[in-house]
């Protein structure tokens, strides 16, 4: 399952409730706002690494380069173009948006 | 592959409908189909014909009308929603149609993926 | 509840198919509209002969909180529709364990029966299904 | 005491443009002025007279069209904003004027207290 | 100074902004979403009873009626109706809405 | 960057009276309109000869980080009309340090220089003001 996370984390519970739910060998694709959940060195920075163990995180980079965080991303994180997340989305059988 | 996909909010407003017409085309240029575009909540609000952005801005309705009518792609509105909202035929952009939630339920039962873009 | 349901003309081109649908409800009621057409939604789906399930966690478990009143702030109490829906043969409704109890609420506060699921179990649930609609 | 109001939402999709209306009402109800409604962002969309909500719902367009025609209140749409989200004379309801930005910050300063509702 | 708060605390951190950021004697007023933050028994219950040592905090009772919460209120919060509100605005030289 | 000024030509009503403006910025920019639509704003306050601040807290500070490009969204950068306030006499720019902190972020980062306050010092400004305009 694929899921989408567009909120930032560090207003609002969304991110955290998705990691929560993501389950093993899920994906989550961080999009729009939800792209400052993919950042070092933030109040969050710690939790999404942890989950990383166990899901795959990518994040939109259009998104993340929109807002000046082009060198900021955690490492391990993948980085994909909207073709990307297409692909995302077509190689998931369904894709929860988590709003 | 056909995908569905589903617009929730206002253009300008909110990012969901830049990203879900910039996943349409996406998907298109990649030679998959989209099945519809389906506009709910705010989201109806992307179909006003009545939009005049600042000249150094995208135009987000334009850009669907062109989008539809470049890759046949049906763009439906749904009718409670524009009602409560104040988008009917007379204020309709190019492209859009105006019809029931049952397209969207039909949508998710004959595309292979349905995505929610929203807030 | 809504004005139409265009498109159920249209049904010939489906039958035959069968698709899990989930509704996720995270999001309070009357703050914003996404609650109310949510409901709107689930109710044209009914016709649809799918799989239908609906999810309420987060703040989506206000929507069913009992003795709603609204008529000081003008707006319509959708609250009852939700005991309707089971003459839709729409029967799985589930709830989030941990997102009740962090409300201090209990299923007894609830306008209708529903099915308490853990995070664990509900995360199993969205899994399973084909099409997850998020409000 | 005179009090500027500003409305940031649309109509029906969050609560922020029902407080603002039912604060107004409060407000003439006690006495007090309303020196202007300005409406800004989404809040332009509480002025299109193409609204048709539900019947067993408030017409949250009307509502506004009759505070302003009963009591003279300034009812104040922001045309940058208006344009962006197709709102123009066209499809404006009554009792709304559009206009610039320069009324909001006016009414900042003529009003005794300003109180924002929004999202 | 009075602060309006609109967004339930469970779900963005507006609330708990609006708390550190209330000097002791000003006045907090719960609207719409806002008014979970008023009620018993849930996970912010305590950090809204301590801030009640510094601030007065009130809650719309419509708000609170809407979403069937009439008998939840802590104790202590003050509960008004809209008339309340525009004194509570007049009675303040100025409004910060917490958005 | 706005089709208008409407409303300038009534300055004569209000010449004289000089109040505290505050504008609260705490959303991110992007993701939606409101850093965008604020800033239009306080361009057009200028004019108006107000005593005028700005301040930025949680993700408000993200509207004013280096090296936006927003070519691949196709959307305006207007993070350089930050730099223009100057210019429009809009001097007093506040940044709350604890905001900037959880960010892993320092004022290096910022497009502008800014005044840095803690939340405590914040709200002492936010608590002298007349008119305060939240985004």
């Amino acid at each position: 399952m694929l899921h989408t996370v567009n909120k930032s984390p560090m207003e609002r519970n969304t991110l955290e409730r998705c990691l929560q739910y993501a389950k093993k060998g899920s994906a989550i694709l961080l999009i729009e706002d939800g792209v400052y959940g993919a950042l070092k060195g933030t109040t969050v920075t710690d939790k999404v690494r942890k989950a990383m163990k166990d899901v795959t995180i990518y994040a939109l980079y259009p998104d993340i380069e929109a807002r000046g965080m082009q060198d900021r991303a955690i490492d391990g994180i993948k980085l994909v173009d909207y073709g990307g997340f297409v692909d995302l989305v077509a190689e998931h059988r369904n894709v929860q948006s988590w709003l | 592959m056909k995908f569905g996909i589903m617009v929730n909010e206002g253009p300008y407003t909110h990012e969901a409908s830049d990203t879900a017409y910039l996943f349409a085309k996406a998907a298109l240029e990649k030679g998959h189909q989209i099945h519809r575009v389906f506009f709910y909540h705010d989201g109806v609000n992307n179909a006003t014909r009545l939009t005049e952005p600042p000249q150094d801005d995208r135009n987000i309705v334009a850009r669907w009308s062109k989008l539809a009518a470049e890759n046949q792609v049906d763009l439906v509105v749904c009718v409670a929603a524009a009602l409560r909202r104040g988008i009917r035929d007379e204020n309709l952009a190019e492209g859009f149609r105006i019809s029931g939630l049952g397209q969207l339920i039909e949508s998710g039962i004959q595309a292979d993926r349905l995505v929610v873009f929203g807030d | 509840m809504s004005e139409t349901t265009g498109g159920v003309e249209m049904q010939e081109d489906v039958s035959g198919v069968v698709k899990k649908f989930l509704y996720v409800n995270r999001k309070a009621p009357y703050g914003t509209i996404y609650a109310l057409e949510s409901l709107e939604v689930v109710l044209i789906a009914a016709a649809f002969d799918q799989d239908v399930s609906l999810v309420f966690l987060d703040d989506g478990v206000y929507q069913l909180v009992k003795g709603q009143h609204t008529k000081t702030i003008d707006v319509k109490n959708f609250s009852p529709t939700y005991r309707a829906l089971e003459g839709y043969d729409i029967e799985k409704l589930y709830v989030e364990k941990e997102s009740l109890a962090a409300r201090g609420l209990t299923p007894e506060d609830l306008i209708v029966p529903v099915t308490l699921l853990s995070a664990a179990e509900m995360s199993d649930l969205m899994d399973g299904q084909d099409i997850v609609l998020s409000f």
